[in-house]
């Protein structure tokens, strides 16, 4: 088998993904979508870590993950509060930027 | 950690094991499952597992490409924090709410197919077009072991990057901390006030009567009877009764009694009682919800039992 | 000695800066202080004279260089002074009429309160003529020209309360800027043909430029003359200027202000005298406005608007004389000069009736004055002789040279502007003695004034009645001194240069001529007003005399023609700036508003359709690349 | 390398950081603080220019004083300064003006009694003003001084930022609700047409620094381009250098303003204050036209010269024009506006006549229009802010009742018609000269500007001072010890400049025929030259004539 099969995986998780931001409408299930995103894009680095023969891409894998942490913590609290004042986790609901 | 070494054995060299393929194949297929379940899920709480099932797979292909150390934390920070968070948050949301299946948007899931669909096959065309058949493996990165090549590389190259994810991380907690933190409009009221005012606006100036029925039950979701038999609904927590998920064991616990006032009559040798069965008013309550078992069926439970004799 | 030259100028400057920024601690005393000031500067005058006359003819030119005024590579203007006859005759009749005037004043102005500002004004007015006439170059001589505008200005607006005033005093100035606006192109034009704009330098190069060139510069000369001396087509000013205190009317719309366009003319003479066109239009403005100032005095019933015609017309003799030449010059001073006196003397004669008559101006309501004002009638009288030119008087002097120096001229030209001069000889006779009768003889015709109080005319206090009689020994003897030997002559041919002309008419023929129309139009307005009674409302008149109180349809012509489509221009282009320049503008955001507008429902507010757009777009972008690529 | 010139720019930017942090003034005490801190900064500043222009030696090098930082390496970009004799008696002009602009204002940021509907009302308004107005001096001063071409940009642009805010924060008491919105009109319409010619300018700049990066010349730095142009090392080429000179003169003339880009400057001098009126037409504007002097005709010369008619022409309509639009106004403020949109015309036609008379005169011209109008609208502001209303027609007779008020207003509007012996006139007279030397029938038509200048001066004068005194005048009182401690330096400075102009020609001259000298160009000379005998030879002549060379 060809390694490359990780990066058609990595392609078809990221797609999947995307497509669930734009379409879940629930904004947990959204976020879990780019995290679903980040998970594809991580796998695609440390495959090409595995290309490259040499360990940044696991480097820049890594970083992922730790941003994706502190995206997660700041994005669940925002959703938190949002639903505390809205009582709904609807991104459809929240559309104030229209004016 | 064995077989995640023995699956690293083959990820050193660029070429793949059988072994690889046969477990790529499997996990590729828990990996789509598992994003295409995500994505499809009603229940926020089977997207977040199904999601979780994903994350394990992929943490295993990143052990069987040689990135150990990153398998590991996929799994640590990944499937055991960051989904955990997920499922708090999801309770703290709600567990039950789902997303209605109506969309709101004109043409939004044709267009997302469409563009999914037109990204995939982007994607698909562009790795397959790129020259990738030489994959050099990890055999001279990973000689003096994953976790001290990478460590090497944190903290010489990229360590500015890293001090810097340092701060977003602390950044990032603070943050959480500020979004969540409710400010308090006005002083709290005091417990005499709230005394106070419960008597001005005279709504159960008393305690509310507590769950469970003494002696018998004191599980939270078992209402309290009245003196007539009739549950005392305010006894149960209102997110309880919101979801309907109280357990009425009051026929039961009126058939019990009915029985025990059998047999002290026979053994007092008096006449049975003449009284009829109480079936009290119900109000509008229906105890059990479309996707409950009857709670009758379900009296022992492990602590239900407990001085019944 | 030449270090007084700055202090003639200095000596009034310092009295108006003090009384202007000294505040009320000069109200008291502060006119006393301007009227010595004003002597002073006459004092310097004289001494600088004294010193002029021990010299020989030709090394009379004094000047003083101060300092450098405006160095700009090419463009040097300094402030520096030059005093020669010509200066030296302005310098004296300037601070001499300028003290008796600041005399006058002090009795004239005693109860207005804002006497102090009054007398700061006059000797900012005495400062700028200085500097107007002893100036070395035309930049600094443009410096007091507008000065005496400014002190115009603020004079014949000095009662700002009322509008006519203000009015007035706002004409005199714009009108006067038209005319500045030729002196100024005037410069330019030196500056350019020469590169220099001083008197001397000028004036030695004048030979080598072309005519038209000269031509061009001595037009322009003569709009600013036209503009200050108040000569037809800029003449509509002096009319209403007449509406400030009536020792401004003698000081400044009479003795010398308006008569610094003669002494432009003649000090550009060297420009003048290469460009017979130009001289040429400037005898045809002088004639034309002779007879203009002439018939407009006829017809006016104020009795300073009356003067004031006169004043128009002797300066049209005057410029009419420094139109023809050296054969004039001379001349004109010295009509300049008598005038002064006379026309002075006249206008404080005039004030010292409306100080008894309740500020009264109107002739129709005088009449047997000479009783009750004997000083005031008999000065007023040499004045009055004076001007028609009653032989032996000063006017009868020069008023007889021009006369000649017309005829002298020559040709067909000779002969028409000889009649002129004597038709208007005969109209000035016949207005002033219209106003000599009108005012002194005849009946009382007084009438209450606005409140009701009846007049009790009197005689003027002492500060008033003394300049009055200094002016008219100046009215009855200056002509006789003047031409006692031709001495004003000898005094200026230096500066001004002169010819005989070849005159067709012996000067005795000449004499005779003006004479006899004087006396006929003394006669005609004797006839005319002296032997019936005057009536007080004015009779409907002639189409000539209404069009004359009209000042001849002047300010009905401009305001016709430039006044009313200037300001419809005005207003048009207010609302092409406001509807077309600015309308574009704002159109230009409105239509951006309105494109924005529509385009923001895109923007429905929605996060999903965002992300949608961000996919799609990435969609795009990673297509392209793989196109480009591919290619 | 002397710092004097940083010194003298960072000084106002201290004391707006300054004057910004003090305690916020809900205290009258509080806010007297805060307008003597900003004040001393001022005067500091002004103790500072003078010190610049006074160790400027005309015969010294074109730029000196010269300091040069480096800023962003990777394109060339430093942070220069240089001063030469305009930049100089500029930066002077704003030194002398902001001081007495600050004391003119010093009850305009005090919070309103009853604050109206929706205004920028807070406890913090009168830190704000003085912390803004000197945040604008401090950028002015930059620009006056920068000799690199990106520094210059930057801060052309940022001096933006204080403006808006002056003019939308802090308006007339007079006017109602309506007045607001008017006043937020303003503003934005100042922001956007300054910020249109600013882009512009920013795509010349670009431009600019790719074309020398081509030839080698990878900078930013004024001294070396305008080297390099006049050197021939760099050779823009003729439809980019048009361009290019377009680009510039683009965002100058919209700051000056020319006609037609003008239509902001009365809406924005109408609304604001009448401090902060005379900040943008004396001290803000004039960094325009001295940008046209320096960069347009150093960078530029060829396309200077190719486009000199037309904007002659273009500067024409505007002394007309905005005399005539003047004279039809209706708003004091808008009248003041206006007359200063027809000088600009005039300094504009003095900087593209390309001569020695007309560059000085519009040198000098920028000083002195800076230093009258700014009389003339202060005592305006005073005016105004005694009866509550800017429409001409509210007023007359004031003369009776404030003579010295209406006496200063009079000296104001003399020296906006340019009265010899006043300032203006000196400038106004060099500028026609000049012009008329090179183009006699523009300079012909310029010269009814002065005709027309007088209309509008004295119809004002008339009608608000004299006549009748109406009855919302009556009571009026005159002006105040603070009012007459402003009035009085810029009426002497008027007066001074007007009788001994030498000071500033000594220090422009210089900085003049080097410009011409950028430009290739030369006086004419007189068709029939005085002969050396009759010559004016005077000190000043022999001086300016050895630094030609």
């Amino acid at each position: 088998m060809n390694p490359v099969n990780y990066l058609y995986l990595s392609a078809l998780l990221f797609t999947i993904g995307a497509s669930g931001v734009l379409i879940r409408r629930n904004a947990i299930v959204l976020f879990m979508c780019v995290e679903l995103m980040l998970n594809a894009s991580n796998l695609a680095l440390v495959t090409f870590s595995r290309m490259h023969g040499n360990l940044d891409g696991q480097i820049i894998a890594f970083f992922t993950m730790v941003v994706a942490a502190a995206e997660v913590v700041v994005g669940l609290a925002i959703i938190v509060s949002i639903f505390r004042t809205r009582h709904s986790a609807s991104v459809d609901d929240s559309n104030l930027m229209k004016l | 950690m064995s077989a995640a070494t023995s699956l690293n054995l083959a990820a050193v060299t660029g070429a793949t094991s059988t072994g690889e393929a046969v477990q790529f194949w499997v996990l590729a297929v828990i990996a789509v499952g598992g994003a295409l379940g995500t994505l499809l899920m009603r229940k926020a709480v089977h997207s977040a597992l199904c999601l979780a099932a994903t994350m394990l797979a992929l943490a295993v292909c990143y052990m069987a490409q040689g990135a150990v150390f990153l398998g590991v934390v996929q799994i640590v920070v990944y499937t055991g924090a960051i989904m955990m968070l997920f499922l708090f948050v999801v309770m703290l949301v709600g567990v039950t709410s789902a997303d209605s299946l109506k969309e709101q948007l004109k043409g939004q899931r044709f267009a997302a197919a469409l563009c999914g669909l037109g990204f995939g096959v982007l994607m698909v065309a562009g790795i397959a077009n790129a020259k990738l058949d030489s994959f050099a493996g990890l055999g001279e990165a990973n000689a003096e072991g994953n976790v001290q090549g990478l460590a090497r590389l944190i903290f010489t190259k990229y360590v500015w990057a890293f001090e810097v994810t340092g701060a977003l991380l602390i950044t990032a907690a603070i943050g959480a901390m500020v979004l969540t933190h409710r400010e308090h409009v006005k002083a709290p009221k005091t417990q005499r006030e709230l005394a106070a005012q419960r008597v001005a606006d005279n709504i159960q100036v008393p305690p509310l009567p507590a769950p469970g029925i003494y002696a018998r039950h004191n599980a939270v979701d078992i209402p309290a009877l009245l003196p007539d038999g009739s549950i005392a609904e305010d006894s149960v927590m209102a997110t309880l009764r919101e979801r309907g998920q109280i357990r009425d064991v009051s026929q039961e616990m009126l058939a019990r009694m009915a029985e025990l006032e059998s047999t002290t009559a026979d053994w007092l040798g008096r006449p049975p009682s003449e009284r009829p069965p109480v079936t009290g008013p119900r109000k509008a309550l229906e105890p059990v919800a479309a996707n409950h078992p009857a709670p009758a069926n379900r009296p022992a439970s492990d602590h239900d039992e407990e001085g019944a004799e | 000695m030449n270090s007084l030259i700055p202090l003639l100028v200095a000596a009034p400057l310092a009295g108006a800066v003090l009384l202007l920024l000294g505040g009320r601690a000069f109200d008291r005393l502060g006119h006393w202080l301007a009227t010595a000031l004003a002597a002073l500067s006459f004092g310097f005058g004289l001494a600088l004279f004294s010193d002029m006359l021990g010299r020989d003819a030709e090394d009379r030119t004094l000047t003083q260089h101060l300092f450098s005024w405006i160095p700009v590579n090419g463009f040097q203007a300094d402030i520096s002074f030059q005093l020669d006859q010509l200066s030296m005759t302005f310098v004296l009749l300037i601070t001499g009429v300028g003290t008796l005037i600041h005399l006058y004043s002090v009795g004239y102005m005693a109860h207005d309160e804002r006497r102090r500002r009054f007398f700061a004004y006059l000797n900012l007015f005495l400062a700028a003529m200085l500097l107007l006439v002893v100036a070395d170059n035309y930049l600094l001589l443009y410096f007091g020209w507008e000065g005496v505008g400014l002190a115009s200005y603020l004079l014949i607006g000095f009662w700002q309360h009322k509008p006519s005033a203000a009015t007035a005093a706002k004409k005199a100035f714009i009108v006067n800027r038209v005319g500045d606006m030729g002196l100024s192109i005037a410069i330019m034009l030196m500056f350019v043909e020469f590169g220099s704009f001083a008197f001397e330098p000028v004036f030695g190069a004048a030979g080598s430029a072309s005519e038209g060139k000269l031509t061009a510069i001595g037009l322009m000369l003569l709009l600013a003359a036209c503009g200050k001396s108040a000569q037809v087509p800029l003449q509509s000013w002096l009319g209403d200027a007449m509406e400030g205190p009536t020792p401004v009317s003698a000081l400044i719309h009479a003795a010398t202000m308006v008569t610094a366009g003669v002494y432009l003319i003649t000090r550009s003479g060297a420009i003048f005298n290469l460009a017979p066109d130009a001289q040429t239009a400037v005898v045809v403005v002088g004639a034309v406005t002779l007879l203009f100032g002439a018939i407009v005095g006829c017809a006016k019933d104020d009795i300073k608007k009356a003067l004031a015609g006169s004043t128009m017309s002797q300066i049209g003799f005057m410029i009419l004389a420094a139109g023809l030449g050296p054969i004039g010059y001379a001349f004109a001073i010295m009509h300049l000069v008598t005038h002064g006196f006379f026309k002075a003397g006249l206008f404080l004669g005039a004030g010292s009736v409306m100080h008894g008559m309740n500020d009264e101006v109107n002739m129709r309501h005088y009449g047997g004055l000479r009783k009750y004002m004997p000083v005031t009638f008999v000065t007023f009288g040499l004045g009055y002789l004076a001007i028609i030119g009653f032989p032996g008087l000063s006017g009868f002097f020069s008023k007889d040279k021009i006369i000649e120096a017309a005829f002298a001229k020559g040709g067909t030209e000779g002969w028409i502007l000889g009649l002129c001069t004597l038709v208007g000889a005969a109209v000035t006779a016949f207005y002033m003695t219209r106003v000599m009768i009108l005012t002194f003889f005849g009946e009382k015709r007084w009438q209450p004034d606005a409140e009701g109080h009846d007049p009790h005319p009197h005689e003027s206090p002492k500060t008033m009645t003394v300049p009055m009689i200094v002016l008219a020994f100046g009215s009855v003897f200056a002509g006789g001194l003047f031409a006692f030997h031709e001495s004003f002559l000898t005094w200026l041919e230096p500066v001004t240069g002169h010819e005989e002309g070849n005159s067709p008419l012996t000067p005795l023929v000449v004499t005779l001529l003006t004479t006899a129309c004087m006396l006929a139009g003394v006669a005609l307005s004797y006839l005319m007003y002296g032997r019936s009674a005057v009536p007080v409302v004015p009779p409907y008149g002639s189409p000539l005399t209404r069009a004359a109180r009209r000042d001849l349809l002047q300010d009905d012509f401009n305001h016709a023609v430039l006044v009313r489509p200037g300001s419809a221009l005005a207003a048009a282009l207010v609302y092409f700036d406001s509807r077309g320049l600015d309308g574009f503008v704002n159109g230009l955001a409105a239509t951006i508003g309105g494109v924005s507008s529509r385009l923001r429902r895109i923007q429905n507010g929605y996060v999903r359709t965002y992300a949608l757009s961000m996919f799609g777009g990435t969609l795009v972008l990673v297509a392209t690349t793989l196109l480009m690529r591919s290619v | 390398m002397s710092v004097l010139l940083t010194a003298t720019c960072a000084v106002p930017a201290v004391g707006a950081v300054v004057t910004a942090a003090l305690p916020a003034g809900s205290t009258e005490a509080r806010r007297r603080n805060t307008k003597i801190v900003a004040t001393v900064f001022s005067v500091a500043t002004l103790a500072l220019a003078g010190a610049v222009a006074a160790r400027f030696d005309p015969d010294g090098a074109r730029y000196q004083l010269t300091e040069s930082y480096s800023w962003i390496r990777s394109f060339g970009i430093t942070f220069a300064l240089g001063v030469d004799g305009i930049g100089a008696v500029l930066a002077l002009l704003t030194a002398v003006l902001v001081p007495v602009v600050l004391l003119a204002s010093w009850h305009d940021a005090d919070p309103a009694v009853a604050p109206p509907e929706g205004s920028f009302e807070n406890r913090r308004r009168t830190q704000a003003f003085f912390a803004l107005v000197l945040a604008v001096e401090a950028m002015v001063i930059v620009s006056f001084y920068a000799t690199d071409v990106f520094l210059f940009y930057v801060f052309f642009e940022a001096m933006l930022i204080p403006m808006y805010f002056l003019i939308g924060g802090f308006g007339d008491r007079a006017g109602g609700p309506e007045s607001a919105r008017q006043r937020s009109y303003a503003a934005v319409k100042f922001l956007l047409y300054n910020l249109l010619g600013g882009l512009v300018m920013l795509a010349a700049v670009i431009g600019l620094y790719v074309i020398a990066q081509d030839q080698g010349l990878g900078t930013f730095d004024l001294q070396t381009l305008t080297a390099a142009v006049a050197d021939g090392r760099l050779q823009i080429g003729g439809t980019a250098e048009k361009a290019l000179f377009l680009g510039f003169f683009f965002a100058f003339a919209v700051k000056a303003p020319l006609w037609p880009l003008h239509t902001w400057l009365p809406n924005a001098m109408g609304e604001a204050t009448a401090g902060t009126a005379v900040l943008i037409t004396a001290v803000v504007d004039k960094v325009g036209t001295f940008a046209m002097l320096r960069f347009c005709l150093g960078l530029f010369p060829d396309a200077s010269k190719t486009f000199a008619p037309a904007i002659l022409v273009l500067s024409l309509i505007g002394i007309v024009y905005g005399a005539l639009l003047a004279i039809g106004q209706k708003d004091i403020k808008r009248l003041v506006a206006y007359a200063s949109i027809s000088h600009f015309g005039f300094i504009i036609m003095g900087i593209f006549a390309m001569t020695s008379q007309g560059q000085s005169g519009a040198t000098l011209y920028m000083v002195n229009h800076g230093i009258s109008t700014a009389a003339w609208m202060l005592v305006a502001g005073f005016l105004i802010s005694r009866r509550g209303s800017r429409l001409i027609a509210d007023y007359g007779g004031v003369q009776k009742v404030a003579p010295v008020l209406a006496g200063t207003f009079l000296i104001g509007g003399l020296a906006t018609l340019s009265l010899p012996g006043l300032a203006p006139f000196v400038s106004e007279f060099l500028v026609l000269v000049g012009t008329f030397s090179r183009y006699p029938a523009v300079g012909i038509v310029a010269t009814f500007g002065i005709v027309l200048a007088a209309l509008y001066a004295l119809l004002l004068y008339q009608r608000t001072m004299t006549g009748p005194v109406k009855e919302e005048v009556r009571g009026m009182p005159d002006l105040k010890v603070r009012e007459l401690a402003v009035v009085a330096p810029l009426v002497a400075l008027t007066v001074l400049l007007g009788v001994y102009p030498k000071p500033l020609t000594d220090l422009v001259n210089p900085s003049v025929n080097a410009t011409l000298s950028q430009v290739h160009q030369t006086d004419p000379t007189p068709a029939h030259p005085v002969s050396a005998d009759h010559g004016t030879a005077q000190d000043g002549t022999a001086r300016s004539g050895g630094e030609h060379k």
